[in-house]
């Protein structure tokens, strides 16, 4: 057996942000076994404090261009309860095509841009050009499709603009809708089905490894738990989310500028995974048919399976926007400006589902409506114990593979939290003197 | 609109021209013999220019700087200074450009026939008034003295060498130049060209100054020639502004009320001097 | 230049259109050529758009956003578009639609005429001139509001030069002026079996405008000729942030830049203009840097004397129509009236120190 | 002609202007037959020594920043300076605007030097930036058009000008006329007037148009019921190291 490891990935490749993957073993023992998170710290929060309730979801935005959409509604949110600001039923039901479009992009870019080249054994998506050129084809069709969503509902899929606090600054036309929707269905469900055929084919290749673990998600009774909902640990069941302190429990390790958590266990997951075990139930016929077709079956404890969860959640968020454009064009679209009159300044507390797991924000407004206190806490910092952990149970289990094999498996391994490293260094939270 | 007579279609549109010769002259400037299609004529005036048009790359006003008694190409001299003429500064023998014109007034080389002609250039300056030289020694029996007074920066941005050789040698012209910085090398004058003026004799009464070179050199020129009491008449300027369309159009190279594309790029100093904007 | 409008329109044929005659108007309007008329933009603007549904047009509408320029000189506009590789390039096809433009307001009209003059002056523009062939102009009155100063630069709200026919809205509907033979054969084809009541009797009320200039406008070109350097230019650059509003949207500047633009095939591309505008900071630099109207004071009085006295010296009318548009949609508040009031100001007590 | 040789790097940043040019679906065969991308972080495993570009994502706000940007400028012909942050510092030259030790202590508190931070730099500080692309994200169509100014040989065009002739070109309903805050008279155009043009304000992300009246703005900003200190922080938002007073 082997006695020594030292494996040093210095700036994984293919995820968002900076992070190094540090394995150290001697004489059979495990030293060290770490993702170092080696991203620049940003400061938000602090940032944040003084700026004026219109411009703070256009600053968290910025934390993350991957979950610029769901930091700006998550804030919006928070924004939101704090200043009493109601919004309408029609301002729900976009942002929810939003949620919807945002994950349905992150999820295929994830698992078919970044993942994928891992099992075909290339470094990137562009080799795949000239021998995978249809497979690749159609992942373009399904991404700019996804864009399309949020082009469209946001004015811009990457740090939206015009979904502001209390509502929209411009409205799609039912035209533009109907557009989008005749899209969906003709373009949209035959390439998901195309990429779901891709998947199912290079599922031999996803590594057999389990861990069971506690699974934290946002939970909803009346829909796939998306856009709003209460907490739910797979250990202690249901959540208020303004208890979410309780859960996240943050601490600083020396290894990462951000911060780690944990709640029963030594670590939990957030993700696809965690929302697929937690609310599998209330996926879509057409996802439901997907999670069958891949294999899929909750509760499921490989984590490499959360590239597998989110392409079943690409075909629910396919199909829930088609349900969601419906019931819009129903509706009527009518033209409502946006609620901005607080009816009260304070703390205001929100989550959402971003596609790499469940987000917190977290603000105190002061009688000025400017912003006092502020707190996020971001997927990736949630799971980065669980990458620990997982990652301390792997090594010895694979550690007679050669050194090349069980670097590409850790790598593997993290890229399939598809982890946000520039925005996991944001959930550090000030307090302010005044 | 009823009755508008619809002259000149092609105002925007260049004519495919070729460039037969490329001649480096300094770091920064080369020379550009061009040749409009079909051996046409471009029919320009000293002083006059061109819009050069390279497709992807824009277009850019550029003086003609050769004498319409060289038929049928003519020559333009051009300094590298971004889009389009650091692609020409590229280009070699053969390749094709745009060209529309000749626009502007140019020099009225019937007036000044029997006078003696003074030109001051500035740096690349030299290269609008050398239409006007080479025109008036092409012409020399009908012009009284040739007087040429050239500055530049340092010896490395002397142009025209060989002419300046030429001229150097010809007892028919009398040439003056100066380096503000020189180098090891130089032999010459040095100082700003305004110290070239006071030396020199002249009739001041039949003599035309011709004054082109970088903005802030046109005050002081004037002033010296001031200085020898060189009335206001006899003064003319080119003068430079930005410019896009080069027909009166896009506004750019205004002057108070005046187009410098049309009314310009020459001025007679008397005009000029009412022109608050202009020097 | 100032016509009384009462013998304009006392002396022309007129018809009285009630709502639905004026919309069946608008809809044999449409089967004759491409209908553009007010219509709503955003909030509390308007903007001239080519008519889809009759129900769609604004009559009672102070000013659009952009002036009616755009649709003859419009703000990007491709000028040719060419193929580096085999040195070739085509010219654009300017789509020559019959086209009406109708509710047009008398200062906007006469914004046309303005460029008119300025695209046919010296070299005349084609791609102007030939966008312009086939309109036909129909006017209509206007409630002047705090903006609006065209009385004071000459132009009368009942002006109908160049108009084909005009809208007088009268109780419950429209009088309809026939200005021109073009607008009579327009009336003609209409009201083919229709009884348009010709007889009415009309009065111009005169209409109260709250902006003036305290001059008589024949008197402007006059003070401009002793202000250029007056200390209100720098008074204004002290408030002014060199946006260029104030040129994009004025009806009569024209000013543009040309770029060349190639698409992902690097051989092919075109060459485009956009409007510019001598507010903005670079109008004037030339390579190595020099900017020949660096200063604010000095691109305001540009922009000033192109609108009362270069053009005006050549055109003897003055390039200011008194749509307002630059003092409405300037973000710094700056009134293109109080700016003449002020040089006014300046002039007659530089007059009576004259004087004494 | 070989293709040339492009690289891109991400320093502090959300990353979102690299996101950004993966969202260039259609266009993005294309661009492969244009250039070789030789290094890519985000989406290829590829590492390069040398590239004829290198467009360069984030603001420098750590020692290891410093020695990585100087090795990048050794190595590459041209240096384009992608977004917001690597041009002006964008959103996180913010923190420039509280004392650094504080801030620190504050979030990291006894450990704080474990994670070593310098104040927030834009990317020409350190380096020669050879063009912008500006913006937060950053333009698509501009990085398309630099792309391309590039690929010819040719400098790209630089804007400016105020948003504010953007968004009048596209006939925009102006969002200070309802009683927004707007920071398009006096911020950088190139972005189609993409905020205003959906409805939203000009937030300044293209950094301010070069010789501004600064006064002058606060002054309309003041005129349209913004007081002087709003103003000048909201002025801040992209443009912390540019604001003087
Ligand atoms: C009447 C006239 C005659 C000229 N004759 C010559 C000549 O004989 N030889 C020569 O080398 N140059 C001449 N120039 C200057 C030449 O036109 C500019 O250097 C050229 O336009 C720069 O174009 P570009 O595409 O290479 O540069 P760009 O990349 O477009 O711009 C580089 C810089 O040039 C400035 N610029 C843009 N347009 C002009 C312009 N029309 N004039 C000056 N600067 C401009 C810009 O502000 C920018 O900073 C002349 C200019 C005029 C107006
Ligand atoms: S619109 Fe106003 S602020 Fe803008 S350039 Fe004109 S005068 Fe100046
Ligand atoms: S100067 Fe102002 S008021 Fe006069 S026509 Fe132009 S925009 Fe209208
Ligand atoms: S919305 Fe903003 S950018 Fe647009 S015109 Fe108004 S002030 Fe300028």
């Amino acid at each position: 057996m082997k006695k020594d490891l030292n494996i040093n990935v210095h700036h994984l490749t293919r995820v968002e942000g900076h992070g190094n993957i540090v394995v150290d073993m001697k004489n059979g023992v495990l030293n060290k076994s770490e993702l170092h998170i080696v991203e620049a710290p940003r400061y938000f929060e602090a940032m944040l404090k003084g700026r004026n309730f219109h411009e703070v979801a256009i600053t968290t935005s910025r934390i993350c261009g991957i979950c610029s959409l769901g930091h700006q509604l998550t804030s919006l949110k928070a924004t939101e309860v704090a200043l009493g600001l109601e919004i309408s039923e029609q301002t729900e039901i976009l942002r929810k095509i939003l949620v919807d479009g945002a994950t349905f992009q992150s999820n295929i870019l994830h698992a078919l841009f970044l993942a994928t080249p891992d099992f075909l054994n290339v470094g990137s998506v562009f080799p795949l050009i000239n021998t995978h050129k249809e497979v690749v084809l159609a992942a373009l069709r399904l991404k700019r499709l996804a864009n399309d969503i949020g082009d469209l509902i946001s004015g811009r899929a990457i740090h939206p603009i015009s979904c502001v606090p209390g509502g929209f600054t411009k409205l799609p036309t039912e035209k533009e809708l109907s557009d989008l929707k005749e899209k969906l269905i003709k373009e949209g469900i035959p390439d998901a089905e195309f990429a779901v055929e891709v998947v199912a084919s290079l599922a031999d290749k996803i590594p057999t490894f389990e861990r069971e673990t506690e699974y934290i998600s946002v939970y909803n009774d009346k829909e796939y738990g998306f856009y709003d909902g209460v907490i739910c640990s797979s250990d202690s069941g249901l959540i208020p989310v303004d208890n979410y302190l309780e859960i996240t429990n943050e601490f600083i390790v020396s290894h990462s500028t951000s911060k780690h958590a944990k709640f029963n266990r030594s670590s939990y997951m957030v993700g696809a995974l965690a929302r697929f075990n937690n609310s599998h139930k209330l996926l879509n016929p057409l996802a439901q048919k997907v999670a069958e077709k891949l294999g899929l079956v909750a509760p499921n404890y490989n984590p490499y399976m959360n590239t597998v969860a989110q392409v079943v959640e690409v075909a629910h968020c396919i199909e829930n926007t088609i349900g969601l454009i419906d019931m819009l064009l129903d509706r009527g679209i009518k033209n409502e400006k946006p609620n901005q009159e607080p009816t009260k300044y304070g703390r205001g507390i929100a989550t959402t589902e971003v596609p790499r797991g469940i987000l917190f924000h977290d603000y105190t407004y002061n009688r000025k409506g400017l912003i006092e206190k502020a707190n996020c806490v971001i997927p990736t910092g949630q799971n980065l114990a669980n990458i620990d952990d997982d990652m301390k149970k792997l090594v010895p289990e694979i550690i007679e593979e050669s050194k090349e094999d069980i670097t590409k498996k850790l790598e593997m391994l993290v890229r399939a939290y598809d982890p946000c490293i520039s925005c996991s260094v944001h959930m550090l939270e000030v307090d302010f003197i005044e | 609109m009823e009755n508008t007579a619809i002259e000149k279609q092609d105002l925007y549109y260049p004519m495919m021209s070729e460039i037969v010769k490329v001649e480096t002259l300094t770091n920064l400037e080369k020379r550009f013999e061009i040749a409009l299609p079909d051996n046409q004529i471009l029919g320009h005036l000293p002083g006059q220019f061109v819009e050069v048009s390279i497709f992807g790359y824009g277009e850019a006003p550029i003086s003609i700087c050769s004498s319409p008694t060289k038929m049928p190409n003519f020559d333009l001299t051009v300094r590298n200074a971004g889009k389009l003429t650091d692609k020409m500064h590229s280009m070699k023998e053969g390749s094709k450009i745009g060209i529309r014109g000749p626009y502007g007034n140019g020099f009225d080389v019937t007036k000044f026939e029997g006078k003696d002609i003074l030109f001051v250039c500035g740096g690349i300056g030299l290269a609008p008034l050398k239409s006007l030289i080479d025109y008036t020694i092409a012409k020399r029996q009908k012009y009284g003295r040739i007087i040429i007074l050239y500055g530049t920066k340092n010896p490395s941005e002397i142009l025209f060498k060989e002419d300046i050789k030429m001229w150097q040698g010809s007892k028919e012209i009398e040439f003056h130049m100066t380096v503000d910085k020189p180098d090891e090398y130089w032999k010459g004058n040095t100082g700003v060209i305004t110290t070239l003026i006071p030396p020199i004799d002249l009739d001041i009464s039949n003599t035309i100054a011709t004054v082109v070179g970088p903005p802030i050199m046109y005050k002081f020129v004037i002033m010296s020639l001031k200085g020898k009491r060189m009335p206001d008449e006899n003064i003319y300027l080119s003068l430079e502004r930005r410019m896009k369309c080069g027909v009166g159009k896009c506004g750019h190279c205004q002057i108070n009320d005046t187009y410098v594309c049309q009314d310009g790029p020459v001025f007679h100093y008397p005009h000029a001097k009412q022109l608050e904007e202009a020097i | 230049m100032y016509y009384d409008s009462n013998t304009g329109l006392n002396k022309m044929k007129r018809y009285y259109f009630d709502q639905p005659t004026t919309d069946k108007f608008v809809e044999f309007l449409m089967t004759q050529a491409e209908v553009i008329a007010p219509q709503k933009k955003g909030d509390a603007s308007y903007s001239y758009e080519v008519v889809t549904s009759g129900k769609d047009i604004v009559y009672d509408y102070p000013r659009t956003i952009q002036p009616l320029k755009k649709y003859f000189l419009p703000p990007r506009e491709t000028l040719l578009s060419f193929d580096s590789k085999n040195n070739e390039f085509k010219k654009t096809d300017i789509a020559l639609n019959n086209r009406i433009f109708f509710a047009i307001h008398s200062y906007e009209m006469q914004g046309i005429k303005r460029l008119d003059y300025s695209f046919t002056q010296g070299n005349p523009e084609f791609n102007y001139l030939q966008r312009r062939e086939n309109s036909i102009f129909i006017g209509i009155s206007f409630n002047p509001d705090k903006w609006h100063f065209t009385k004071s630069v000459g132009i009368s709200i009942e002006e109908v030069e160049r108009f084909s026919l005009y809208f007088e809205p009268v109780d419950n509907g429209f009088l309809v002026f026939e200005v021109d033979d073009t607008g009579k054969e327009l009336i003609s084809k209409f009201g083919n079996g229709l009884s348009l009541d010709a007889s009415m009797d009309f009065e111009v009320r005169e209409k109260e405008f709250k902006t003036k200039i305290k001059y008589h406008y024949n008197r402007l070109p006059q003070v401009f000729e002793h202000v250029y350097n007056s200390k209100v230019w720098s008074d204004i650059a002290q408030k002014c942030v060199g946006c260029g509003t104030c040129n994009l949207l004025c009806p009569t500047c024209y000013c543009f830049d040309v770029r060349d633009e190639v698409e992902l095939e690097i051989s092919k591309g075109k060459r485009e203009r956009f409007w510019d505008g001598c507010m903005l900071n670079e109008f004037a630099e030339v390579a190595g840097g020099e900017n020949f109207r660096e200063k604010l004071s000095s691109r305001t009085r540009h922009r000033l004397h192109r609108k009362f006295k270069y053009i005006t010296d050549h055109s003897g009318e003055l390039h200011c129509v008194g749509c307002g548009r630059c003092t409405k949609y300037c973000p710094a508040n700056i009134s293109i009236v109080e700016i003449i009031n002020n040089l006014i100001e300046e002039y007659s007590d530089h007059q009576k120190e004259q004087i004494i | 002609m070989s293709k040339p040789k492009v690289a891109f790097f991400d320093f502090t940043s959300c990353e979102g202007c690299q996101l950004n040019k993966l969202n260039l679906e259609n266009d993005l065969l294309s661009i492969l037959e244009l250039v070789d991308i030789v290094e890519f972080r985000e989406a290829m495993d590829d590492k390069a020594d040398e590239y004829d570009i290198a467009f360069i994502e984030g603001s420098i706000s750590t020692p290891t920043c410093v020695e990585r940007i100087h090795d990048i400028r050794r190595r590459t012909k041209i240096l384009v300076a992608l977004g917001a942050c690597a041009v002006n510092g964008g959103i996180n030259a913010m923190k420039n605007l509280y004392p650094a030790d504080w801030v620190k202590e504050e979030v990291y508190g006894e450990d704080k030097y474990l994670f070593p931070s310098i104040p927030v730099q834009p990317v020409s500080a350190l380096v020669k930036v050879d063009y912008e692309i500006r913006g937060c994200p950053m333009s698509t169509p501009e990085f398309l058009h630099v792309l391309k100014s590039l690929v010819l040989g040719r400098k790209p065009e630089s804007f400016d000008y105020a948003v504010c002739v953007e968004c009048k070109l596209k006939e925009n309903e102006c969002v200070l006329d309802k009683g927004m805050f707007c920071l398009g008279p006096i911020s950088r155009a190139g972005c189609d007037a993409i905020c205003p043009s959906n409805g939203q304000y000009c937030t300044g992300c293209r950094g301010l148009v070069s010789n501004i009246n600064e006064n002058g703005a606060v002054d309309m900003l003041k005129q349209h019921g913004f007081s002087e200190k709003e103003a000048l922080n909201r002025m801040r938002l992209y443009c912390a190291n540019d604001i003087e007073n």
